[in-house]
This record gives C-alpha cells, structure tokens and sequence, in this order.
C-alpha cells in the first residue's frame, strides 16, 4: 500500500471515546502498521452520516440493524464485528417498580405498569435503537407517557444523571455505567437491577466507507484498521482493555 | 447542500403543519428566554449605568472582570448551575432542577455581562453635557438614570438584542440545567444538537430557521418600538 | 435683603490645576449680578458650582444660610443654571420644556406653560412640536433657556445667555430677566461676554481674571509682550506702532490694566505734559451711555487695541468729540495697576 | 476680481420646509463678506451648502467657475468651514489642529503650525498639549477656529467666530481674518450676531431673513403684533405705551423694517409736522462710526426697543446730541417696508 | 458543589503543569479564535461603519436583518459550513473539513453580525456634528471613516470584546466543523463539552476557567490598548 498522504480518519460513537478504549487501541494500531489515525467522536447516527458523506474513512459503531441498512444502501462495505459488551437495566436503589432481578421482559413491562419514570436517551444512539427494540419486544402496545417516559437527547452519561437526579429507571452499556459509578465515587443514586441474557448484547463492528462512492477515502488503511482489529493482536488488546480494573468489551472479532 | 434545500422546506413543513413537537420546543424557547431577558435587563441596566456613569477607584478593573465574565462558556454556567440546583446541591430542595425556571437561572447569568457592558458602553457615549443639564433641572439621581437610560435607548435596544441573540442560541446551560427532556425542557436549540447527532442534518437545519423565524419576529417588534421612540 | 448664595473659601482645580479661588462671595436675594471676565477666567466653574452642579475642591456653598451639596433636595427644585453648552434631549421642544416642570409635579397645563416660556425667549408657540435637530444654533439655545425660565425659579444661573442669539432675541431675553425678578422675585446670576447687554441689566458686576476676583474697572487689558525701557518703565507696542508705558510689575505678572477713569484728554501742545504723564493717540468711534454705571464711555481705538474711556467732566467739555474724530489720550504710567498672574 | 463662489437657484429644505432660497450669489475672490439675519434665517444652512458639506435640495454651487459637490476634491483642500458647533477630536489640542494639515501631507514643521495658529486665536502655545475636555467654551471655539486658519485656505466660511469668545480675542480673530486676506489672499465669508464686529471686518454684508436676501438695511426690524388704525394705517405698541405706525403690509407679512436713513430729528413743536408724519420719542444711548458704512450711526432706545438711526446732516447739524439725552425721531409710515413672511 | 472546589485546584493544576492536552487546546483556542476575531473585524468594521454612518432607502430592514442574524445558532452555522466544506459539499476540494480554518470561517461568520451591529450602534452614538466638522476640515470618505472609527474605539472595542467572548465560548460549530479531534482540532470549548458528557464535572469546570483565564489574558491587553487610546 502506498503510504497515505493524511491520517486515516474514524468516525466512532461517544462510547468507545468516553472510556478510553480508543486512546489505548490506536497508538497500538499505529505501531503494528506505521498508520496514523485521528477519529471523531459523535452518535452513532451522526457517524453513519458521515461515512454517507465521504467525510470518513472508517467506522466504528454499534446498531447492527442501522449498519446493515447503511450497508445495504451501498454506502459502505466489509462490515465486521469486533467485539461486544452488554447493557444493563439500572435504577434508583429505592426500586419503586420492585424490578430487581426480574428479566427484561419482565422489568419493562412492571415499569410501563407503574408508570415509573423512566429516561430514555431518545437520540438514534445504539444503545437508544436497542432500547426502543426491548420495549417492541417486551411491552409490544407500550404507551409512552409524557410524565412517566421522558425522553432527554443527550448522553449515556447524562441520561443517567437525569434519571439518577428524577429517581428514574433506564438502560446502559456497561461500560458507561462502570464510569458513572466511578464518577459517584461508589456510591450511586443508580444501582444495576437487570443485567445478563442475549438480548442485552451490546455488538460492535467496523466498517469501510465505500470506496467508489468516495474517491477521495482512504480504503486501503481504512481495511488494515479493521483488519487488525480481527487480527489476534487487535482481538487480545480489546480483550486486555481495563476501565477502573474492570474488562468492559469482550472480542468476537472474525465471528462471521 | 442537499440538507440545506430540504432543510428550509422541512422548516416550512413544520411550522405550517403545526408540528407538536417543533412547538412544544418553541413554546419553552420562548418562555425560558423571555424569563432570563427580564430579569438580566432588570438587573443589569442599572449596573450598566453605574459603571458607565460614575467615577470610582478600580472601575477599570471592574470593568475589566465584566469583560472576562462574556466569556463565560455555557457549559461552564450549566455545570455550577446544575451544581447548585442538583438534588445533592444547596438548592435542591427548590427543585428547580431539570425546569425552564432553572434554565433561565443560567441564561440570566449568560446574558448579565453583555447587558452590563454594553448599557456601561452605551451610557458612557452619552454626551458629557447631559449629566449637568439634568441636574441643572433639578433631577434626582434616580431621574438621572431614567432619562439617561431613555436618551441611550439605541444603544440599550442594541444591547437587548444582542443578549436574546445569546441567550436563544445557547446550549449548553438549556441541556445541563434542562436536560433537554422532550415536552418538558426541549428548547429549539438542544433539539437542533440532538438531531445533528442523530445526523437530521436536514431537520437541524428546519429548526435553525425556525429559531431564526422567531428572533426575527423579536427584532420586528423591537424595532417597532424603536420607531416609536 | 437676604442672602440667598454665599460662597466661603472656595477653591476649584481640575487635575490639580486651580481655575477658581473664591474666599468669599455673596449674593443677595432679588439682585441681578453679572460674571464677567476673559475666557478660561472660571466664569462657567463658578456658576456650576454656585448651581450644585459641581463639587468644588474645596470651601462651602451656603443657600439661604445653610451649607449645601450636589443634589440637595433643599435647592434642587430652586434654582437652575443654563448651562454654557445645554444639552437638548432627544424629544420635542415641548419635552425638553416641560421636562423639569413634570420632575416637580407641576403637570397642570403643561402646554401653557411652555407657551408661555418660549413667548419669553421670543419663540412662536409652533416651535414646541419641532425635534431636537430641527432647530437653528440660536433657536437651540433659546430653547435650553424657555426650559428653565418655566421652573419660575428662585435662583436662575445664566451662562451666556445670549450667545449666538440675535439682537431682537437678546432683547426679549432681557425683558424675560427682568420680568423673572420682578414677578417672581427671582436672583439671577448671569456669565457674559456681551459687555453691552450684561451692564444694561445687572446690577452688580463681578469680574473673574485667572479664577479670581477683580476690583475696579477692567475693559482696559493690556496682555503685553512688555520690554523694559531705559527710564524705569515698561512698555508694550500698538498695532499701529505706539507703546503704552506702565510703571515695572513687582512679580512675575504680564496682563496690566488701565482704569476707565485713568484717562484724560490730552493738553495742548504748548502746556508741556507732566513729565511722568504720556499720551496715546487713536480715533473715536463711539461715544456710550453705561447703564451700570450711569456715566458716559467713549471707545477710543489706538492701532487695533479699544480703550474704554469714562467720560469725565473735562471730556464732555471738549464738545467736539463724535464717532471717526482723532483724539488724544493722557496717562499716567504709575497708575497702570497689574492683574494677578 | 474673480469669482470663487457662486451659487445659482439654490434652495433648501429640511423635511420639505424650505429654509432657504438663493437664486443669486457671488462672492468675489480676496474679499470679506458678512452674513448677519435673526436666529433660523438661513446663515448656517447657506455656509454649510457654500462649503460643500450640504448638498442643496436644488440649484448649483460653483468654485472657480465650475460646478461643485461635496467630496469635490478640486475644493475639499482649499475651502473649509469653522461649523457654528464645531467638534473637537478626542485628542489633545495639537493633534485637533494638526489634523488637516496631516490630511493634506503639509507633515513640515507641524508644531510651528499648530503654535501659529494657537497665537492667531490668542491661545498659549502650552494650550497645545490640553486634552479636548480641558478647556473653556470660547478657548474651545478659539481652538476649533486655530485648526481653520492653520490650513491657510483659499476660502475660509466662518460660522459665528466669536461666540462665547471675550473681547480681547474677538479682536485677535480679526487681526488673524485681515492678516489671512492679506498674506494669504484668503476669502471670507463671516456668520455672525455681533453687528459692531462684523461691520467692522466686512466689505459686504449680506441680510439673510426667513431664508431670503433682502437689500437695504435692516437694523430697525419692528415684529408686531399689529393693530389697524382709523387711519388706514397698522400699528404696534412698544413696550412705554408708544406706537409704530405703518402702511398695511400688502399680504400677510409681520415683520415690518424702517431703514435706517428714515429718521429724520422732529421739527420743533410750532412748524405742524406733514399729516403723514410720525414721531417717537426715546433716549440716545450711543453714537458710534458704522465701518462698513463710513458713516455715524445713532442709537435711540424707545420702550426697550432700539432704534438705529443714520446721523444725516440734519442730526449732526444738532450737535447737541449725547448719550442719555432725550431725542425725536420723525419718520414717514408710508416709507416702511414689509419684509416677505 | 465538591466538584467546584476540584475543578478549582484541577484548574491549577492543568495549567502550572503544563498539561499537554490542555495546552495543545488553548493553542487551537487563540488560533481559531485569533483568525475568525482578525476575519470578523476587518470585514464588519467597515459594514458597520456603512450600516451605521449612511442613509439608505432600506436601511432599517437591512438592520433588522442583521439583528436577526445575532440569533444565528452555532449548530446551524456549524452545519451550514459543514455542508460547504464537506467532501460532498462544494467547496470539499479545500480539504478545510475538521480542521481549525474550518472552525475560523464559522466563527467569523457567528461574530460578523455581532461586530456589525455592535459597530453601527457605535458609529450612530457618535456625535452628529462629527462628521461634518471632519467634512471641513478636508477629510475623503475614506479618512472620516477611519476618524470616526477611531472616536469611537470604546464602543469597537466593547464590540470586539463581546464578540471574542461569544467566539471563544461557543461549542456547536467547534464540534460540527472541527470534529473535536484530539490534538488536532479540540478546543477548550469542545473539549469541556466532552469531559462534562464523560461525567468528568471537575475537569469541565477546570477547563471553564482555564477558558476564563485566557480571556482574561486576551482583556488585560485590550484594556492597556484602551488606556493607551
Ligand atoms: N473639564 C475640565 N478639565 C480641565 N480643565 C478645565 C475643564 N473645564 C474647564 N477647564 C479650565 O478651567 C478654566 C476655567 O474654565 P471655565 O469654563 O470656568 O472658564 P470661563 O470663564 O467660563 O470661560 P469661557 O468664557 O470661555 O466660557 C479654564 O482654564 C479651562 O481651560
Ligand atoms: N437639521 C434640521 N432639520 C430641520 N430643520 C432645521 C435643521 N437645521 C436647521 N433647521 C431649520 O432651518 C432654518 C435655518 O437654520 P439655520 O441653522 O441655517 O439658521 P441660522 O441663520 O444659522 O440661525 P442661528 O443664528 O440661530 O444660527 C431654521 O428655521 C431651523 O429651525
Ligand atoms: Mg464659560
Ligand atoms: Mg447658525
């Protein structure tokens, strides 16, 4: 491959930047191919948009049923699963909908009959398409109230502390909720009541902007970068990864 | 420039079509806004004319501290405001967290260092001669202020409008302090960031003209108003 | 009469600089006191700080016997000062008028009332709608004055009333003064450089020279550049290349002035003149009734300089004097006395 | 001589009320021009229009035979204007006098210049480091006045030069106009309401009135209100109870002029005056020599009004005649004229 | 209110330090908001000075437009450049897309209408008889223009200032345009913006005043430009 003129450019979701994971990924990436890259970290939504602009060259994101449409629109190609991690319902200690070790099925349907508060991120992010996808299959005539289903469009993190703040129930990747304790000092308003089981599976692919659609990407290193991430070294660096002594993404690279 | 053209014929869509949503944000706009506008124009036109208008040792460096304070981020503001409202904050228990009340808290707080600097600036065009007219006609010191603040009123409408262009555009106190939660404290703005991070370029576009719509229809009644006066 | 104003040991600088010394200075209820003086000689500062309007240095101002400052309420609804420079606010006419009629509540017929100020200064009632701007330099100026003779003050500082203000209009000006006092009972206290129009209304006449007070007749100044003589004296020279002479300064002074009575005409040749008395030639052009005075002037020009000169018994006996006539004066240089530097 | 100036058909109205109508008028280059009239009449508009800084509402002005407007570059550096409220800079003294000649690259020896002209004015040069604030209104008018003459222009218009300026310098701004005609050929044209200053400084005066010219003296202007008599004739009383009379105005003009050659001393009381002759009584309060004119001018107070009365032969003839004395006037109403409303 | 106090010593602490990644923020900070504050002025100056000096049917509207244009979004702008300087909008071929030119032509763009208004509000509080005294005295066009300017450089400058603040303190366009790419194109504003989304409440307060320090700095010298004047 000829050597790039600019840095390979990733466009990645706030979770991935949020707990560090890129910070220690990529210098480890550069070492391995001599390939420089810089990443912009934004909703999953936003990303997608911008692979369909040509204004990245890679990336890395975790909706797998937006990523197929995305895909499948021709606006990329080569997707590939790197890893995953797994959401957890969380809540206020107190537990006023009684949910505590239920299923998901079973918490969701518990707080939609109570009508206790729940927050949603109601942002397009990977983890609010997963929600609104439990709630389908869980809750199928669920009536989102006004007072009970709030809906705040921001962060993982701060969705939490509105929830945290409202005594509100509502759905995390792990890995955030593992800084958000941190961030509490131990002590949070928020507590894990469900967690566990193959529908709260949190899966993490790279995939290439389409390289005819945007003459202007780099493909070539845009391929190395998932392909080292696959790679045994890239899968057992993922696996290493440690947030405040905790593992947070388990590889399953090269799984299809 | 796809999104841009789709974007402006979405922002008609959404005003003719009188989306819930799009008015339910620009309903709290307005409300949050107008709150935070009366009470800085309240608080800080008086201080504007005192430092404009009298003399004191380190009035300069006042001066100066108030100049520093427009540079005060929005997250910044959100994040004492929040510190303060939050339930584990020392007034937590007025529950102002997550409220119009409590964005137009931080707003105020946004909007406090333009109006001051720009009435003191406004006051301190004045011609020199008016202060010594007034009191040759027997005006008290409030009077003082009163007329002057009514012959600078040019210079005060241009400092309105500049702090309700700050306070309509922030960001980041109405998602801090408001959390941005849908029906509630969803102002036009934090629904543009979401829907940029969703990647609704177009739809983030719609609710900029939208905004700029409403400001517009601001400007029109003040400079009604300044017509008149 | 009562004393309405007294000034005691006031002294005024600006950045240091003092433009104003005034150990004391009273002024009796009713009266009309002019403030004359050259420019920059502290005229404006005394009367803004006669009106409250300024702090002075130093010293106290008293208003019918009790000391007063800035914005004392006492005072503030009764007396008012036009100030040099007036300040129109950005309204009508009649705003401007009525302005400090509504600060002291007196709303009732408003629209008489700045009728009737502006018929005083000799305005036509369709001026009250006109804007600020729409107005000429004298008509502004008569305008500042409309708004404070409405307040039918107690106590009205004039500071040159009549700048830029026509003849017909310095005359109904006058009229207004003298009606103020007369129906109101107002003091009035008025900085001019129309040496005319002043003497003809005042009653009292205060001269300032570098922030202090003058006593004695002063329309003679003579600024010099001086040069020493060999016979003892100085002497400055004329436009039209005489000199006058005056006896040596003891410090450092430089303006010098010859008292209007100092003057005598000439006499003939064949008496030789006293040998310290010296002679100025010039031509009449004028000959004055001075009001405050109530003593004929004659105004004598020498080169391009004016003497003012009273005209005593021996003048009026010289009855040929009339304007465009040669005539010369007498002086005794040891008479010419000096202004403080 | 040649013609600097010139204004053809020029009219000017401010939010179509027009305020001033010239169909004619031509200022010869080197001479001294005075420009006198009530307050609003026109003065300032017509130097503002003359100086280019106002474009007329109509009409041309031309400048050394061409037709000019402002911004004209041929003018802009050869004509300026001292404004009747001139501006100082926020600067110091100097720099507000040095600032046209820095304009015009004249960059040489700025200080001589800036400390000639504080002299021609009458000013210290230690006024030149003052800040615009630092000073009185006359030295800040004499300063405004020293930035004019310190760019030695072709044409300098003067907007009353010496308000708010005292005596003493009043005659050092018209030893400056001379010597600026002289040395350096410099044209003038002088706003002003000190009729004895300007008449002495002036070769033509021109009467402005309601935005008009008018020929002919105008010191005697009479305002009404009138009254008609049995007689066919109108009347207005002064202020002691006597009248004016006049012929009827033709339409609805107020302001009535009496020339000031239209007086003539009453006949005595035995030989019966014309039936057409009017008299009025009144006080003599001045004789002065009317430059411009050459000629003695009277003043004769009647009422508070004052009456400006040319000393004819007759009047000299009655040598009598001195200040505070009591006159006659016998004047013809027929010969009253009425100026345009 | 605890993560007051630690943003507080953070704050010290970034800056005796010598943090790398704080650093390499401040200096994307003063040279974004350097280009987009030089672009901004050397264009609004002299259209506000016209807006604010001339008399021209349409005037009025043409302020109002402006005044509007004071509540232009930053996400909107940040989108509308986005869209110019991305690889699919018309201008890609620059390559100025997540870089810090890229954020300067935004942030011109949000301050040019501040300057302008600010500007003409200046310009007309000035002195009627100004510019005719200028006028006699042989001054072009050109020349009132720049004397003008100069009596009135304390409102320019409170202009200036305000514009700075709004510049140095806005997130959206930074975010949109600049990517927030760390070394790269993360400002101070964008980088709170991302430590308060981390939950890191302490390090976005620290990073606030850091912001407030530099504006501070950027104060301090226009203040001794001010006395100097
Ligand atoms: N604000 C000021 N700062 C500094 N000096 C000043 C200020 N105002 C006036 N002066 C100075 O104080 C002195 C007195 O000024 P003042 O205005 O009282 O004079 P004046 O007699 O009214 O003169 P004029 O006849 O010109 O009006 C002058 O030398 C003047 O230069
Ligand atoms: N900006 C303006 N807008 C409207 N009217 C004006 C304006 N300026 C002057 N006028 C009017 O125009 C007329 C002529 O004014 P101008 O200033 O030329 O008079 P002037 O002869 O200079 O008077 P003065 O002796 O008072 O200086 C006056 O009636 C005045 O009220
Ligand atoms: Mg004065
Ligand atoms: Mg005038």
């Amino acid at each position: 491959a000829s050597e790039p003129e600019r840095p390979l450019l990733l466009a990645t979701t706030t979770s991935t930047d949020n707990t560090g994971l890129l910070d220690y990924l990529v210098p480890r990436f550069t070492r391995a191919t001599g390939i420089k890259l810089k990443w912009v970290a934004t909703g999953t939504g936003k990303a997608l948009k911008l692979g369909e602009r040509c204004d990245a060259d890679v990336l890395m994101v975790h909706a797998p049923g937006a990523e197929k449409k995305f895909v499948a629109a021709g606006f990329g190609i080569n997707r590939r699963q790197i890893m995953y991690n797994d959401f957890v319902l969380v809540g206020p200690v107190d537990d006023p909908a009684a949910i505590k070790g239920q299923t998901i099925c079973g918490a969701l349907a518990a707080i939609s009959r109570q009508a206790s508060i729940f927050v949603s991120r109601g942002d397009n992010s990977g983890t609010n398409k997963k929600e609104l996808a439990l709630w389908r299959e869980c809750v199928p005539d669920m009536q989102p109230g006004r007072d009970w289903y709030l809906e705040t469009g921001q962060g993982m993190l701060s969705t939490m502390s509105i929830a945290g703040e409202r005594g509100g129930y509502t759905l995390t990747d792990r890995g955030t909720y593992i800084k958000y304790e941190a961030n509490n000092n131990g002590e949070p308003p928020l507590v894990i009541m469900v967690e566990g089981g193959p529908s709260l599976l949190n899966q993490y692919s790279v995939i290439e902007v389409h390289p005819s659609r945007c003459d202007n990407v780099l493909n070539d290193a845009a391929r190395s970068f998932g392909d080292w991430l696959i790679s045994p070294a890239g899968q057992e660096a993922i696996g290493a990864f440690r947030l405040l002594g905790k593992q947070l993404f388990i590889p399953n690279g090269a799984g299809k | 420039m796809d999104f841009l053209i789709s974007g402006f014929l979405e922002a008609i869509r959404l005003l003719s079509v009188g989306d819930a949503e799009t008015f339910a944000a620009i309903f709290a706009t307005i409300r949050v806004a107008g709150l935070s506008m009366s009470v800085s124009l309240l608080i800080g036109i008086p201080l504007g004319y005192l430092l404009g208008y009298l003399d004191f040792p380190g009035k300069r460096s006042l001066r100066m501290v108030v100049d520093t304070l427009l540079s005060l981020p929005t997250v910044f503001i959100g994040l004492m405001v929040y510190a303060l409202l939050s339930n584990r904050g020392p007034l937590g228990e007025m529950g102002l967290l997550f409220t119009l009340t409590g964005i137009a808290i931080g707003q105020a707080i946004l909007a406090l260092p333009i109006i001051i600097a720009l009435t003191a600036s406004a006051v301190e065009s004045l011609d020199a001669s008016l202060r010594l007219t007034l009191m040759t006609l027997g005006a008290s010191p409030g009077r003082i202020f009163l007329t002057s603040i009514r012959e600078a009123r040019h210079g005060l409408l241009t400092a309105a409008v500049t702090a309700t262009g700050r306070v309509l555009t922030e960001v980041g106190i109405s998602m801090m302090v408001g959390g941005n939660i849908k029906w509630h404290t969803r102002t036009i703005t934090t629904a543009i960031a979401l829907e940029t991070n969703k990647g609704q370029f177009a739809t983030g576009i719609a609710l900029g003209l939208v905004l700029l719509a409403l400001a517009f229809g601001v400007n029109l009644s003040l400079s009604l108003l300044r017509r008149r006066g | 009469m009562k004393e309405i104003l007294r000034l005691k040991q006031v002294r005024h600088s600006y950045n240091g600089r003092t433009v104003l010394t005034m150990p004391e200075l009273r002024i009796m209820s009713g009266t009309i006191t002019g403030l004359a003086g050259p420019n920059g000689s502290g005229k404006s500062t005394l009367l803004k700080i006669m009106a409250l309007t300024e702090r002075c240095s130093s010293g106290t101002v008293y208003f019918n016997g009790s000391a007063v400052a800035p914005f004392d309420k006492q005072v503030r609804h009764r007396l008012t000062l036009l100030p040099q420079a007036p300040y129109l606010l950005k309204r009508t006419v009649s705003d401007n008028i009525s302005y400090g009629l509504k600060i002291r509540n007196r709303t009732e017929d408003i629209t008489a009332a700045v009728h009737g100020a502006l018929e005083l200064v000799g305005l036509d009632a369709s001026f009250s709608n006109r804007l600020w701007f729409e107005l000429s330099g004298g008509e502004a100026r008569r305008v500042a004055l409309a708004a404070r003779l409405a307040l039918k003050p107690a106590c009205l500082l004039l500071d040159e009333p009549t700048a830029g203000v026509d003849m017909e209009s310095a005359r109904s000006i006058r009229r207004a003064v003298l009606l103020a006092r007369r129906d109101w009972g107002t003091t009035l206290v008025i900085a001019s450089h129309h040496q005319f129009w002043l003497n003809d209304i005042c009653e009292e006449l205060i001269y300032l020279y570098n922030g202090r007070r003058l006593r004695g007749s002063f329309e003679n100044i003579l600024l010099g550049p001086w040069e020493r003589t060999g016979e003892g004296l100085v002497r400055a020279q004329l436009a039209d290349g005489q000199y006058v002479y005056a006896a040596p300064p003891q410090g450092r002074e430089n303006a010098a002035v010859i008292d209007t009575g100092g003057f005598a005409p000439a006499r003939p040749q064949k008496e030789p003149a006293a040998r310290t008395i010296r002679e100025l030639r010039g031509t009449v052009t004028g000959i004055f009734q001075d009001r405050l005075q109530d003593a004929p002037r004659i105004h004598v020009i020498c080169g391009d300089h004016l003497f003012v000169v009273a005209a005593s018994d021996q003048f009026l006996r010289d009855r040929e004097l009339r304007p465009g006539q040669q005539v010369t004066l007498a002086y005794d240089p040891a008479a010419v006395s000096w202004l403080p530097a």
